[in-house]
């Protein structure tokens, strides 16, 4: 429980992340770019599952351990999409966005 | 009285000609005739037998004729009460008309050996007669309306068969397939007729509809349609039926195409018994049309009847094809049946106009089939139709001559011939009962003798003629059925016809007028003259006469336009435009619109193929946009 | 096993049969004809088993079996026949067999030809014996897709798009008709009780008068497609031209026929106050169907385009008859369908016949056929005789019931529809005779037909098999038209209550 | 906790020992004898399947958040099976392609693991075994997908994948701490009784449900689909389409039905739009595809959209059809796609017109695909059409006459494009058709077993009885009492 900070205020955090990452996610034309948006995404879910643990379930920690989960797998995630990137710039030495667009259709 | 043995008059024919049919190309030719003959002269022998054992031997029910059936049998059930039965009626008109029948099919069976002598589809034209004869004997003895329908339609396709027996002249193909369906479109109001009877009067069977206490006759004002019974709706629509097959204007215009079948076949069919199936059917119902709404439907009968027998007559004046000439007098004569029995009444003496008609369709048929197959002879022996490549042939084949001769006075009621007392009676009939029709007949009476001898003079008399090779008598074959047709077409006179076929099916003495004789012999013989003087010898009064009438001339000699109108209306309308248009629209719209879904479909997925842009960011937008819009569908429209 | 399943398992071993031994036309032929040899005695096994049953058994059904298939669903494996499908199996059978005489020399992949051949006769056979609704629309879609490949592999022309359309068509119908019996199914616990597919159990329901209104429409689409009901009939003359000879004799033969047989068997059994509500509209689209068909056959110059369009006239006076709702009317509605069958057969396979003399089937350059090939010229006459509903024929048979049938309404709606109706027996007349008169009659125009193959024995078999019932009907129909109008009598029941009302 | 409570999770245990089984293995094997491992693996998988069909009692673990019973445990051997005929059909292309660039057990290792994540998914009693279970489903996935790293399509399918799937999961995420804030847990039991109708629950449920829908890639969830199947290796392709797939649909039923009921008056809303537009666009797509990797693709799009006439039910009916059709269509879907990937493994082919004559030169193939494309269109006898027709019903006994009809419509629309290449095999021919080749035995055993399937699982009703056994209670019947009130 933080002093003179309510639950609200938090969760406009999390959501003003959740659509900064939803933003960075839909604009960028970098791949590593949309990455970090991705974690941005991650990251307003994550706050979400602890400020709501924190305010309104304190009895239990279902949501912090949860949060903890989440960026375990979030790093699995990322170091996937980096090796399967690299393999791109291999074959492009590019990692623009905009090389993934043979198929379609 | 037991009639069983009847079923052969049936059987017999039938038999022949599923043999002959089957084996069309492993029976000779000569075998095949012979078979045939021999089947009809037994069918013929059992047809008198009949008669002889019907007319005299079978005991009267208080004074009257009765009804017999020589076997009955359940054909087929539509409901509980309305069925169909198969059977053998014997009556007066129907024992009448087996003999006609029978006498005049052996007459052509013999006649037809000399004259398809040497045919390649001899076989097949016995076997076709011997179905005709089989349908014709079906339908003279059907008990009820459905099994005389089903024989009519029999006769009809026979008839088609025998017309279109050349099948390799195109002209025989057309007129075949003209007489079908001329008469099938006839046959469709004889059908309606049939079932609107059946539903109406309960029954098909004439013993139940003819029965002047009957229910069908009782109330036939039971219900009606735009101011008429419905029980004379379906009278006037099956006469509809009868006078397609009996060539009734304006129904008759295939009876002068139908001449391009063999002339056996026109003597058979299309003088002597098919063509008066209509008058056959009228009288069968007669005591319908008689009671029914005062015998309203009878009116129409007696004028389509004057009507017909007049425009045929004076269609014939102009006719140069011997055969076309002989098919509109039979168109005439024909008339003259039907008027006769529009003009009669029911009781006693009353009827005189009923038994006139069927005594005129007996000796019209025997005079009839003896001038077509007179005419027959001539043409084998000349191999042509028209008359102004005949002339002088008297000298070459007197039998012919005799006989045709014979024909021509009957036909023109000269006096003492069979014609002449048949004639003589439906003018009386005529007098007493509706005196327009009466000058009608009379007018028509002269104009007949008149063609018939302008036939005759211009076959037999007038001009010379130089014939590449010599026409020659017609053999044994031909000469005897015209010898004995002659022989009938003066004897069937002085049957008493009065005490065997009367409406009421009971006797009466005729009295013999001399002055109504007289007045229609001096007409007969005025006619006649006429011809002498004009045909005779080569003169150049015919030309005048025709120039003279110039226009009406013209008009007659195409049979007042008729066809042409029909042929409009078939195969411009219905043909051309109708069915075409439909064919049209069937491809293109109906089929189109179904043709259509399916190219909409595959053109509108390639239109959206655009989503899938392949852009992960588009898909991300997609995504999160599909999820958001979802969420304010939910929260907010629903 | 009892003697209706054995009609279905017989086709299915000898598919089974093909697949493993028909190696070659010879073998896979002959492996063909001696099952649907067997097919045919069953089939005449099993109306004379019939006959003898009926005679001490009055029960709806003869013959039922009962097997629990699907238990949650209570879909069972429900059969049984009444005279009216006892009539159509023996249809089926013997058309089938004179297929195969028909296809004697069918010249690609023949064993796979024969597979789907028989395949198709197994689902119509299942068909006409089941009165469980699944178990009826499973053989239903079982006979119809294998018209694809058929019409698709050994059709000519343009074989892959009518293929395509004839089965989009069908099956878009029997999509429909899913719905229609789901509808029928989730009713038929109306009056409490269990949900069931079994048509008798679904009869003794009262279904509520709105939801037969509802139902009623898509059911009878749903079976009228393949009836060829008029908007709905356009896969019909295309596919027929295209397809092969066999295959043509069985579809318009037989599976056009399911139309009907489902309408009078379902539609009008289970939804009488539907029908009642719906019959005037639907009486217009037949009678349409009547005249228009036949109209549009006068224009045509392809044989099988003549006989596709006189198939939608013929099949229309089917529906006709179904709608007038009385009994002589649906007598001869079967009676039609029967006729029909056989009639449409005969002329397919006479048409399959010539084209496969002449090379064309373009009446126009056809002529005096009657010279060149006498037997199978004069049979085109008699089936042409036939079709026009001549007396001694079936076809006049049949029609005599509709129209009879039909001039029991007296109101003047019916009036005008039966005289329309009987009026197309004209046009039919026209339609027919022209083509005799074009193709068979006349002088030989073209050389090259001066001198055509004479007509084989196999040919002759297949034409004996058709043609003989065609006269046999028209000859002695009594015992026939009985047998169908007892079998008629309890599913007319519901129709004549609601009537009487 | 003792030894017997992890008896309940035998299926994961085994599969985890197989797993650490051929990690040990490929560190031990050289390199000429990694093929020999492809047999090993496919043995020892063999064996783990039939170790499943032993029975198994209700259970759960880890204070509920684990639990197995029935229709979870038929559900996970049904996986096996779709797994095992997937490692058939598969050899051949390890044998020949894989082994190039050494990678034989990596397939294994990560297919199996990712097979894991399923189990730990429909297994799971609350939203973190639920989430660890499909990351951990997804992610080896996707590395396999980008397998073949000189493959650039792979690539680029590895890459959209990746992105889409995490973008997918981050925004269920978000949507599962909605629920977890109205719910005040997450385990599922807690929340089906505590969880009430509120925009927030509302809001949550639609992005799960958005998460969830994109891995069984229904509309508007489903562009990756058709990209992603394309590039992966045909393997891969058919594992996604049926086993990932098959597992989602399971998990969003189980989901919906035990743990979201109190919103079912909504999410039948979403499922009614999102079915409607899922057959659609999988159909309209489907129908101009030449590439019979795609083409494939727009019809398991399609059939996903079927799947959601079941679900749609919201009652035990609707579960016993799903899993029955999810067991239909594996079969069906495997059979397509082995014929296909065996084509493309002599041949490299994979567009439609080259499939031109094929029943010409190789009869037995083409009526494989006939017989796998039949069951997709649901034609009957063949099992596909039991499948649907039980899916109509359970949405017709809802009510729901206008979605029946909606997907006969598309089931007729289906039913063209299916015959597309029924017509380009039987009724076409070319010039260069396909030439006559043999199959090894393994992908005919594979191709076997598809055909057995479809042919006998509609006709054999028994297993659908079966079926419909397992699927009694899973419902909490004082949940829909307590719901009532």
């Amino acid at each position: 429980m933080i002093e003179n900070i309510s639950i609200y205020e938090l969760l406009t955090v999390s959501t003003i992340l959740f659509f900064i990452g939803l933003y960075g996610f839909l604009t960028r034309k970098n791949l590593i770019a949309m990455m970090m948006a991705i974690e941005l995404l991650l990251n307003a879910a994550v706050i979400n599952f602890v400020v709501i643990n924190k305010y309104l379930f304190p009895d239990m920690l279902q949501g912090v351990y949860f949060s903890i989960f989440i960026i375990a797998v979030a790093a699995a995630e990322t170091a996937l999409a980096i090796s399967i990137i690299i393999n791109l710039y291999r074959l492009k030495t590019s990692v623009a966005i905009t090389e993934t667009e043979t198929m379609k259709y | 009285m037991d009639f069983s043995y009847t079923i052969f008059i049936l059987l017999i024919p039938i038999t022949t000609f599923l043999l002959l049919g089957f084996f069309y190309n492993r029976i000779k030719p000569a075998v095949s005739g012979w078979i045939g003959v021999t089947a009809l002269t037994i069918v013929a022998g059992l047809s008198y037998y009949t008669a002889i054992k019907y007319f005299f031997y079978t005991p009267k029910l208080e004074g009257k004729y009765q009804t017999l059936y020589g076997i009955k049998m359940n054909w087929m059930n539509f409901t509980d009460k309305l069925h169909i039965d198969m059977g053998i009626l014997l009556d007066p008109i129907s024992i009448m008309m087996l003999v006609v029948v029978s006498t005049i099919s052996l007459m052509v069976h013999i006649y037809s050996r000399g004259y398809m002598d040497g045919d390649r589809g001899y076989t097949k034209f016995f076997a076709f007669l011997s179905l005709f004869t089989f349908a014709m004997m079906g339908l003279v003895v059907a008990t009820n309306l459905f099994q005389i329908y089903i024989f009519w339609e029999l006769v009809g396709v026979s008839s088609f068969l025998l017309i279109g027996y050349y099948y390799e002249k195109p002209s025989a193909v057309a007129a075949a397939k003209k007489a079908f369906i001329v008469t099938r479109f006839a046959d469709l109001g004889f059908l309606i007729g049939i079932l609107l009877m059946g539903y109406y009067g309960g029954s098909y069977d004439f013993g139940i509809l003819n029965n002047p206490e009957g229910a069908a006759i009782m109330n036939w004002a039971s219900s009606s349609f735009m101011g008429l019974s419905v029980i004379t709706w379906a009278l006037l629509l099956m006469f509809m039926g009868g006078a397609g097959k009996s060539a009734m204007f304006p129904l008759h215009i295939w009876l002068p195409d139908a001449m391009e079948g063999p002339t056996p076949v026109s003597a058979l069919i299309h003088a002597a018994t098919m063509v008066v199936a209509g008058v056959y059917l009228v009288a069968r119902m007669f005591p319908m049309f008689y009671f029914v709404e005062d015998g309203y439907a009878l009116h129409v009968v007696a004028w389509v009847g004057a009507i017909s027998s007049l425009i045929a007559a004076i269609i014939a004046l102009t006719q140069y094809d011997i055969k076309r000439v002989l098919a509109f007098s039979t168109m005439s004569q024909i008339g003259y049946m039907m008027l006769a029995l529009g003009v009669s009444k029911f009781d006693g003496h009353e009827g005189l106009g009923y038994m006139a008609s069927m005594w005129h369709l007996f000796t019209h048929a025997m005079f009839k089939a003896l001038l077509f197959l007179g005419a027959g002879s001539i043409i084998h022996a000349i191999h042509s139709n028209f008359m102004q490549d005949m002339g002088g042939l008297r000298k070459y084949m007197p039998i012919t001559h005799i006989t045709f001769l014979i024909g021509a006075l009957s036909i023109s009621g000269f006096p003492l011939t069979a014609g002449f007392f048949s004639k003589d009676e439906i003018l009386a009939a005529a007098f007493e009962h509706n005196k327009p029709i009466y000058f009608i007949t009379l007018f028509v009476a002269g104009l007949t003798a008149f063609y018939m001898f302008r036939l005759y003079f211009s076959i037999f008399w007038g001009k010379k003629k130089e014939y590449e090779h010599t026409p020659h008598e017609s053999p044994w074959s031909m000469k005897f059925p015209l010898m004995f047709l002659a022989f009938m077409s003066v004897a069937a006179g002085y049957i008493s016809f009065s005490e065997m076929v009367t409406a009421d099916r009971a006797i009466f003495h005729i009295h013999f007028d001399f002055v109504g004789a007289a007045i229609a012999v001096s007409v007969g013989l005025s006619g006649i003259a006429l011809a002498w003087f004009f045909y005779k010898k080569p003169t150049d009064y015919p030309e005048k006469i025709s120039t003279a009438f110039g226009r009406f001339y013209t008009w007659t000699f195409h049979k007042f336009y008729i066809d042409e109108l029909y042929l409009f209306i078939t195969r411009t309308i219905i043909f051309k435009y109708i069915s075409g248009s439909f064919a049209w629209f069937d491809q293109n719209v109906v089929d189109g619109s179904m043709r259509g879904i399916g190219n909409k479909t595959v053109s509108f997925s390639k239109l959206i193929k655009g989503l899938q842009s392949g852009k992960l960011q588009d898909y991300a937008v997609a995504f999160a946009g599909g999820a958001f819009i979802l969420v304010l569908i939910v929260l907010y429209v629903l | 096993m009892d003697i209706l399943t054995l009609l279905v398992v017989v086709p299915f071993l000898t598919v089974l049969v093909l697949i493993f031994f028909g190696k070659g036309l010879v073998k896979s032929r002959t492996i063909t004809l001696v099952g649907s040899l067997v097919q045919f005695g069953l089939a005449l096994n099993l109306l004379f088993a019939y006959l003898k049953e009926r005679a001490i058994n009055d029960s709806i059904m003869l013959f039922s079996r009962d097997i629990m298939w699907f238990k949650s669903f209570n879909i069972h494996y429900a059969i049984g026949v009444d005279g009216v499908s006892v009539a159509l199996i023996l249809l089926t059978a013997i058309i089938v067999l004179a297929g195969v005489f028909i296809s004697w020399k069918i010249d690609q992949l023949p064993k796979e030809f024969f597979i789907f051949l028989v395949i198709l006769a197994a689902g119509v056979y299942g068909f006409f014996i089941s009165v469980d609704l699944f178990t009826m629309f499973v053989f239903y879609e079982i006979a119809v897709i294998p018209m694809y490949l058929l019409i698709g592999i050994w059709g000519s022309g343009p074989r892959e798009n009518s293929a395509m359309k004839l089965t989009l068509m069908l099956m878009g119908a029997s999509a429909v008709l899913l719905v229609g019996i789901l509808g029928l199914y989730f009713n038929s616990n109306a009056d409490g009780g269990a949900l069931t597919f079994n048509i008798f159990e679904i009869a003794k329901v009262h279904i509520s008068e709105d939801t037969q209104r509802l139902f009623f429409p898509i059911v009878f689409i749903g079976f009228a497609v393949i009836g060829a009901l008029f908007p709905f009939h356009t896969w019909s003359p295309s596919g027929h031209a295209s397809a092969p000879t066999a295959v043509s004799m069985l579809h318009a033969g037989v599976l056009m026929k399911l139309g009907g047989y489902g309408i009078f068997r379902v539609a009008m059994f289970l939804l009488p106050a539907g029908a009642l509500y719906w019959t005037n509209f639907f009486i217009v689209l037949a009678v349409i169907g009547i005249v228009y068909g036949a109209l549009a056959a006068i224009k045509q110059t392809d044989l099988k385009y003549i006989n596709a369009y006189s198939s939608v006239s013929h099949l229309g006076m089917v529906l006709f008859a179904l709608l007038m709702l009385n009994k002589t009317a649906w007598n001869g509605a079967i009676l039609q369908s029967l006729s029909h069958g056989f009639m449409t057969a005969l002329f397919f396979a006479l048409i399959g016949m010539i084209y496969g003399r002449t090379h064309t089937r373009d009446a126009t350059k056809m002529g005096g056929l009657l010279k060149i090939i006498p037997f199978i010229s004069m049979i085109y006459v008699v089936a042409g005789l036939a079709s026009l509903g001549l007396p001694g024929m079936s076809g006049f048979v049949a029609e005599m019931n509709i129209f009879a049938g039909a001039f029991q309404h007296t109101d003047t709606f019916h009036r005008v529809a039966s005289i329309l109706t009987v009026s197309a027996i004209v046009i039919t007349a026209v339609y027919i005779l022209r083509v005799v008169g074009m193709m068979l009659m006349g002088p030989i125009r073209f050389d090259e037909f001066k001198n055509l193959p004479k007509v084989t024995w196999y040919e002759r078999v297949g034409i004996y098999l058709l043609l003989i019932p065609v006269v046999g009907i028209g000859i002695a129909p009594m015992w026939l038209s009985n047998m169908i109008m007892d079998s008629i009598e309890p599913f007319f029941k519901g129709v004549e209550v609601l009537i009487n009302k | 906790m003792n030894i017997s409570n992890f008896l309940v999770m035998r299926h994961e245990i085994i599969l985890l020992v197989l797993i650490l089984f051929m990690l040990v293995l490929e560190v031990f094997t050289t390199t000429k004898n990694k093929k020999k491992l492809i047999n090993v693996a496919i043995g020892l998988f063999l064996i783990h399947t039939i170790i499943g069909f032993f029975p198994q009692e209700t259970a759960s673990l880890f204070g509920g958040s684990f639990k197995t019973y029935g229709l979870v445990h038929f559900f996970k051997n049904v996986l096996n099976f779709g797994v095992l005929i997937i490692l058939l059909q598969s050899a051949d292309w390890l044998r020949d392609k894989v082994a190039a660039y050494n990678k034989i057990p990596e397939f294994f290792i990560l297919l199996f693991s990712s097979l894991l994540g399923m189990y730990f998914m429909i297994s799971s009693g609350d939203f973190l075994m639920f989430y660890i279970g499909l990351e951990l489903s997804t992610l080896p996935l996707i590395a396999l997908i980008a397998y073949n790293s000189h493959d650039q399509r792979a690539t680029e399918a590895g890459i959209k994948m990746i992105l889409s799937a995490a973008l997918a999961s981050a925004i269920s995420l978000f949507g599962i701490s909605m629920l977890y804030a109205t719910g005040g847990s997450l385990y599922f039991e807690s929340i089906a009784t505590s969880l009430h109708e509120s925009n927030l629950a509302i809001f949550g449920m639609v992005l799960f449900f958005a998460g969830i829908g994109f891995k069984i890639s229904l509309a508007p969830f489903h562009f990756w689909t058709a990209d992603v199947y394309e590039g992966a290796p045909t393997q891969i392709t058919s594992y996604l389409s049926v086993i990932s797939k098959g597992a989602a649909v399971f998990i969003l039923m189980i989901i919906l039905f035990t743990v979201l009921p109190v919103l079912n008056e909504t999410w039948k809303i979403v499922v009614y739009i999102v079915a409607i537009a899922t057959m659609f666009t999988g159909n309209l797509f489907a129908l101009r595809q030449q590439n019979m990797k795609r083409f494939l693709a727009y019809s398991s799009i399609a059939q996903a959209g079927f799947m959601l006439m079941g679900i749609i039910n919201a009652d035990e009916l609707g579960i016993s059809t799903v899993v029955f059709f999810v067991l239909i269509y594996i079969f069906s879907n495997l059979g397509a796609f082995g014929v296909v990937q065996a084509i493309i493994n002599q041949t490299g082919k994979e567009n439609m017109e080259d499939y031109k004559g094929l029943y010409r030169t190789n009869p037995m193939l083409s009526l494989v695909l006939l017989l796998a494309l039949f069951s997709l269109a649901g034609i009957p006898p063949i099992a596909g059409f039991f499948g649907k027709f039980f899916l109509y019903t359970a949405a017709a006994q809802k009510g729901y006459f206008i979605l029946v009809f909606i997907a006969v419509v598309n089931v007729t629309i289906s039913l063209y494009y299916y015959l597309l290449p029924v017509r380009a095999m039987f009724l076409e021919t070319s010039e260069n058709p396909i030439p006559y080749f043999k199959s090894k035995n393994m992908m005919r055993a594979g191709l076997l077993l598809t055909v057995v399937g479809v042919l006998i699982l509609g006709l054999y009703s028994p297993l659908y009885g079966y079926i419909v056994e397992l699927s009694k209670n899973i419902i909490n019947p004082d949940l829909l009492t307590y719901l009532a009130k």
